[in-house]
């Protein structure tokens, strides 16, 4: 009962981080919102009895994921509609 | 640019820690969940944290994006030869010729739960510190190539 | 039976802590009072969360159950040491960036880093 | 003793060997250039022998089946697994050994020409890299029973030619195409993962022909059968979704574009495999088979009247690439709308569709040897605008042969070889809708017409001043176009030999699912 | 144990509708690949979500506290893709970067001199 | 030698506390310790010039380990809970007279002000903002300046705790 | 003899040695022809020179026609249909994404209906 | 001896949510980013607690590679504010 309850909840969270992707236009705050679906979906991964794949998404989503979106956004433009330099 | 003395020195104790612990994961693959891939990542990460904390000027003297990409093919050779050896030997294509066999990571593995000893698996743990290796260099020269490309004002 | 009431004490005040940081981080007015709550606070939070799974196995370990449980200890005594250690130093890292990135304490009666530090 | 090794290993071997030469390729890169050179053109002469020695056993012993790891599928089978032979296997049988030897061939001209061609540029060992990961990719992808390898090889392939696209990444248009490739071909994956994860959810099995022999065609079946078209339709570049073909055409290295036929190609096996060994007489087979005409007309018509207004040289041959794609699509589109009736297969089903196959190939060669003269006359002129050139017929004359050769073939005109398969689909699909049958007899008019016209604008009229001493192609380059060109002669000269053994069992491996099934289960 | 079943196959069509629509809709090309991550995700949830059964646990023998085991084949498949996901957003993020220099744009409506 | 040794035991030591209670040879296996010593090398040979970058091997001495467990355990611990209530009843009220002051240290090492300021930082209530790095003066957010605090120009280390001299503890572990 | 075998394409064949050899008699017979012509031409006189409504032959370069202006008239009579077409190829990396999903919608509702 | 753990995974779950709320309000990216790491912590929480109730130590193993992974990303933006990448 309590883990459908809890499983619920993150799926609640998903898609809200994913609905805070689409509609931040401050692409760092998209960013860290796609870093906190990552630790999500590690999170999901975990309850549905997948620790290696938590694991990499761990690793992946939430570190170096995050860390090249932001170096890609320090060499391009942080706000979207501002795209041209 | 470096970042404040107290990250740098942090990250600097925190390095050693993150490569034995991805070196746990790779060698354990077989025992928990990990594996090449994931320990692989975890070693890049740590590789990634000293270079953020440090500047990526300082510590290009030491961590050299040739020594990384020889790293990867390297990885990715140890795997397909591990896996070609078998030919050789008459037998198919990733045949898991050591599993079993007594020698190195040679102990049969008893089936259903049970505690786990390192010295079994046969191929996989070595397919696994393969995967290490290519994933460590791989993961690190994307982030350094990254880095790379970026223009710095203050040069 | 005391190993079960400690573990038990020991969740609820992590929790707790945890709960407080939370509604720290959606109280307080700026970015630096809001890192006061959360970023140690949870970290406590956790801490005590760790200790209290610490504490359940070296009970189950006491009461002869299974070999399995140092291990349990050890590693969740690992994992709250390295949450310690790196929340300490992301937290300074983050306080830093974010000062330097020009956005200063919002309600705030000193502030002596201001100008002092390129 | 080691032949009978190289020959019982040749699938595990096919991919293996141009991914060693890959990944050593930066070690033997530091010695120096030319041994890197050897290196490479070696391991390719190797992978094409393979091809064509894995072609020949498969041609003349029926349907190879290569397990990894274990020496038969089923030798061993996990506890639980209700019977299936979990393994990982190969399955080669004549439609893959096809695709193999179109590998092979066209991947061996390539490389040999581009060891010329690309000379003078920078980085070439992650560019071979690159391009041996491609080739690994193709053949695996050609070669692999099983849909997830299908699935990881698609995306070697994805990422490698994606690296190629912007491989010459000072200029800027090459970038903007690589990223359009590969979005798109990014997301055309991860749609064909879901169809996997939704195979693996219903028959607890990723292996070709487990699947193929439990096939249901439920709802579900159903939307991955679609999710599967699509995104394979889409790589090989379909009308309505082929819009980055002529994008990543154009601005890829010359050679390279030679090779992402091929690849567009390996797509079109899939999509191939997917529709006939997969699904075969469960899906409905006339509205499957109308669609995949209908793209195919498609296809071919706005791919050439596309072409005709073209001015860069490279983009009207990629729009041509579409419009021949459109044949291939046209041919097998109608043999499998009349899969479920065996006089009407009969009767022109498996002409039609033999046709489609042996556009195939027909196509890898010309337009290979297509792209790499206009990479050849690029190479000297350093333009590829239409409205440029001029006269070149008078220092290039090799060149233009095989320009030659290749246009009419493409155009269809006897005695090349794009004629002998244009003329099967023709006269086979004239029976199933006549009107289809004359829509692609005026394409191929208007192909014709298109290359007349770059013909003209290339090579003929007088000599241009600013082209006055321009040299003949180097001679690396030359023995790469001629490769494909003498395949070309040959298969125009010999279009029943290749048809009746090489042709004529792939048509006949993709209708006969049974035997596809029963070579991989049998032994279980 | 999980009732919630289907709920997790209905969240997963929701992200893929999400990543989708902002690869589809969004100009900036950072945000396309942002979309094309969370897509991947979705994809990588499907796959475990299948092999998943009720009261099993992870396919790992060591010290295991039942012998009922999940899919250990969608882990599998979902760990390749999400290997294949990292080397795809690095290199389209290198691909931005590159654009960035040569256009001085990540705006997908300026990006396009290839075009007819 | 003496980094490549140094980082070489710790790593060893990381390893033993990851992989025990797999085997009869303490709590440990064979196999285990074999990868153990091998990988330990390995570490030490990568990382020998990060984990003694100031070239201060004071940390080398078992005793100094003790000790900082005690503090982690005793001192630290205690300061950590009280600041804790401190912030949750802020946290409650709302009662906060946030600011930021700058504190000087008289450590003298980099570990020692590294120490510092992570006890700093993890005790709720201030944070480590920055640092200056020729003089180590920290510059510290703390969240209830006392009223006439914020007239000082610097305050001494010690000043921070309450309860227990921190700053002496840290002298005595890291100097 | 396996190698001349024709190919037979469903309502008739194709053999294209039987096609080279009408065309070598064909080229031959009109070889023959032409060898039976008007030989008697000088080079360097008028008789060589084309004929174009009594003005001067321009220079070669001049004549050279640029591949641009091939089909001029064939793209101008089809003004409409192009007009439609090539608009749709915007360049736009969204659109490429829209068509594609668009066409899989497409697919997929004909697929299943008719299922 | 048996512990309920899921309750308190439950309250740790709603915290996460709690925190996603400070994500979508957020002013500035550092209020964003103090959120996701907040989250990560929490995140480690969870992993630990469920670890133990699924019974399986090897699970404690993906919540140090979260503490240790999820900094990087956090060092990453702290970076990039102070404008330092």
């Amino acid at each position: 009962m309590i883990e459908t309850i809890v499983h619920l909840l993150v799926l609640f969270g998903l898609v809200g981080t994913a609905l805070m992707v689409f509609f931040f236009r401050d692409l760092l705050a998209a960013t860290l919102a796609a870093g906190f679906f990552s630790f999500l979906v590690a999170l999901e991964f975990y309850i549905l009895q997948a620790p290696d794949v938590a694991i990499s998404q761990a690793a992946i989503g939430a570190g170096l994921t995050t860390a090249i979106f932001i170096i890609a956004i320090r060499a391009t433009t942080r706000y979207e509609g501002e795209e041209s330099r | 640019m470096k970042m404040s003395k107290i990250v740098r020195t942090g990250a600097n104790i925190l390095y050693p820690f993150v490569l034995i612990f991805g070196l746990y994961i790779v060698l354990h693959g077989h025992l928990t969940p990990g594996g090449g891939f994931q320990g692989g990542a975890v070693i890049a990460t740590g590789v990634v944290l000293v270079i953020v904390a440090n500047s990526y000027e300082a510590v290009t003297g030491m961590l050299q994006k040739v020594v990384f990409k020889a790293q990867e093919s390297l990885g990715l050779l140890l795997f397909i030869g591990a896996a070609a050896i078998a030919i050789t030997l008459g037998l198919p294509f990733f045949y898991n010729f050591l599993a079993n066999s007594g020698s190195i990571f040679g102990l049969s593995v008893p089936f259903g739960p049970n505690h786990g000893d390192l010295n079994t698996a046969g191929l996989i743990p070595i397919m696994n510190i393969a995967v290490g290796i290519e994933v460590w260099g791989g993961l690190t020269v994307i982030i350094l190539s990254m880095l790379s490309g970026l223009d710095r004002k203050e040069a | 039976m005391i190993g079960e009431a400690l573990t038990y004490v020991f969740l609820v005040i992590g929790t707790a802590f945890n709960t407080l940081g939370i509604i720290g981080l959606l109280r307080f007015p700026d970015v630096y009072t809001r890192m006061h709550a959360t970023t140690k606070m949870t970290t406590f939070g956790t801490t005590f969360t760790a200790l209290s799974v610490v504490v359940y196995a070296v009970a189950m370990f006491l009461g002869g159950n299974s070999v399995m449980f140092p291990s349990l200890a050890l590693h969740t005594i690992i994992a709250a040491l390295v949450l310690a250690f790196t929340n300490a130093i992301g937290s300074h890292a983050l306080a830093r960036g974010v000062h330097k990135s020009g956005c200063m304490p919002e309600p705030s009666v000193v502030d002596r880093l201001e100008g002092v530090l390129p | 003793m080691i032949t009978d090794a190289i020959i019982a290993n040749s699938p595990a071997l096919l991919v293996m060997i141009p991914l060693i030469a890959a990944f050593a390729c930066p070690f033997i890169g530091r010695i120096s250039p030319a041994v890197r050179n050897i290196w490479v053109v070696g391991a390719m002469v190797l992978t094409a022998a393979m091809a064509l020695l894995l072609a020949g056993e498969v041609l003349s012993g029926g349907t190879v089946v290569y397990t990894f790891g274990a020496s038969a599928a089923g030798m061993s089978i996990p506890p639980d697994s209700g019977g299936i032979p979990v393994r990982i296997v190969f399955t080669v049988d004549a439609m893959s050994a096809l695709m193999q030897i179109i590998g092979g061939v066209t991947g061996l001209a390539v490389i040999l020409y581009s060891i010329a061609s690309d000379r003078r540029h920078t980085g070439l060992e992650s560019y071979y890299t690159l391009y041996l990961l491609m080739i690994a990719g193709v053949m695996g992808m050609v070669s692999t029973g099983d849909l997830f390898n299908f699935f990881v090889f698609l995306e070697i392939l994805s990422i490698a030619s994606a690296g190629l696209i912007a491989y010459r990444i000072d200029r800027g248009v090459a970038v903007e195409a690589a990223v359009k490739y590969f979005v798109l071909s990014t997301i055309g994956a991860m749609v064909i993962l879901v169809a996997i994860g939704i195979f693996y959810g219903e028959y607890d099995a990723l292996n070709i022909a487990v699947i193929a022999s439990r096939m249901q065609f439920t709802l579900l079946d159903q939307v991955a059968l679609v999710l599967m078209i699509a995104a394979l339709g889409m790589k090989c570049g379909a009308v309505p979704m082929h819009f980055w073909t002529p994008d990543a055409y154009s601005m890829a290295p010359s050679s390279i574009t030679a090779m992402l036929v091929v690849a567009s190609q390996a797509s079109l096996y899939g999509l191939f495999r997917v529709v006939f060994t997969l699904y075969n007489v469960t899906l409905n087979a006339a509205t499957v088979g109308w669609i995949i005409i209908v793209l195919g007309v498609l296809s071919m018509v706005v791919g050439v009247t596309m072409a005709i207004p073209q001015k860069d040289v490279k983009r009207l041959m990629a729009y041509h690439a579409i419009s021949q794609t459109g044949y291939m699509l046209l041919g097998v589109g109608v043999g499998l709308a009349v899969l479920g009736n065996q006089s009407l297969l009969d009767a022109f089903g498996y002409v039609a569709m033999e046709g489609g196959i042996f556009h195939i190939i027909n196509h890898a060669m010309y337009k290979g040897l297509l792209f790499l003269t206009a990479g050849a006359i690029f190479y000297r002129i350093g333009t590829r605008n239409l409205n440029r050139m001029g006269g070149l017929g008078h220092n290039m004359k090799y060149t233009m042969v095989f320009f030659v050769i290749g246009a009419l073939a493409i155009a269809g005109i006897p005695p090349f070889n794009g004629f002998a398969s244009k003329l099967m689909i023709y006269e086979s699909v004239f029976m199933f809708n006549p009107i289809l049958s004359i829509i692609a007899m005026v394409v191929s008019i208007l192909t014709l017409a298109s290359f007349v016209k770059v013909f003209h604008s290339i090579f003929m009229g007088p000599r241009l001043p600013e082209y006055a001493d321009v040299k003949e192609a180097p001679a690396p380059m030359l023995i790469g176009m001629g490769i494909l060109a003498v395949v070309v002669v040959l298969f125009g000269l010999f279009p029943g030999v290749v048809v009746d053994h090489l042709i004529e069992p792939a048509a006949q491996a993709l209708v006969n699912q049974g035997a596809y099934i029963s070579a991989v289960m049998g032994g279980v | 144990m999980l009732a919630s079943f289907s709920v997790t196959y209905l969240v997963i069509v929701a992200l893929a509708v999400i990543g989708l629509a902002t690869a589809a809709i969004k100009r900036n090309l950072i945000k396309i690949f942002l979309g094309i991550t969370i897509f991947e995700s979705a994809v990588n949830l499907f796959l475990v979500t299948l092999g998943y059964r009720d009261g099993a646990v992870a396919p790992i023998f060591t010290d295991a506290p039942s012998t009922e085991m999940v899919m250990a084949t969608p882990q599998a498949l979902t760990l390749t893709s999400i290997v294949i996901g990292v080397a795809t957003s690095a290199l389209l993020l290198s691909l931005a970067v590159l654009i960035w220099k040569h256009y001085g744009t990540v705006d997908t409506d300026k990006i396009r001199r290839l075009k007819e | 030698m003496l980094p490549f040794l140094l980082t070489a035991i710790f790593a060893f030591s990381i390893w033993l506390v990851l992989t025990a209670g797999t085997g009869d040879i303490g709590l440990w296996s064979a196999p285990e310790l074999a990868a153990g010593v091998a990988l330990s090398l390995v570490t030490a040979g990568i990382t020998r010039t990060f984990l003694c970058r100031s070239r201060n091997f004071r940390m080398a001495n078992p005793a100094r380990w003790l000790l900082m467990c005690l503090y982690i355990l005793g001192p630290f611990f205690l300061e950590v809970t009280r600041a804790n209530l401190d912030v949750a009843y802020r946290v409650i009220t709302g009662r906060i007279r946030p600011g930021i002051i700058r504190v000087s240290s008289d450590l003298k090492t980099d570990l020692g002000i590294f120490m510092l300021a992570n006890s700093i930082t993890l005790t709720p209530g201030t944070i480590t903002v920055d640092i200056d790095e020729a003089t180590h003066d920290l510059y510290v957010h703390k969240i209830n300046l006392v009223p006439g605090e914020e007239k000082r120009e610097t305050f001494q280390d010690s000043d921070l705790f309450s309860l227990a001299n921190l700053p002496a503890w840290i002298r005595r572990i890291a100097e | 003899m396996d190698l001349i075998a024709s190919l037979y394409t469903g309502s008739g064949y194709w053999n294209p040695l039987v096609w080279l050899i009408a065309i070598v008699v064909v080229v031959v017979i009109v070889y023959l022809i032409w060898s039976r012509g008007e030989s008697g031409y000088k080079k360097g006189t008028l008789q060589t020179t084309p004929f174009i409504s009594g003005n001067p032959e321009p220079e070669k370069s001049g004549v050279h026609i640029p591949g641009g202006n091939l089909y001029w008239g064939y793209t101008e009579a089809l003004k409409g249909y192009y007009s439609r077409l090539v608009p749709l190829h915007t360049g736009r990396l969204n659109d490429y994404l829209l068509w594609y999903l668009g066409v899989t919608a497409i697919i997929m509702v004909v697929v299943v209906v008719t299922a | 001896m048996n512990i309920m753990w899921m309750p308190f995974v439950l309250v740790l779950v709603i915290l996460v949510l709690l925190a996603l709320v400070r994500l979508f309000l957020g002013p500035t990216a550092g209020d964003r980013a103090v959120s996701v790491d907040t989250v990560n912590t929490l995140v480690v929480a969870i992993l630990i607690l469920l670890g133990v109730y699924f019974k399986e130590v090897i699970y404690i193993d993906v919540a140090i590679v979260f503490a240790l992974l999820s900094f990087v990303g956090t060092l990453f933006v702290a970076k990039y504010l102070g404008g330092e990448l």
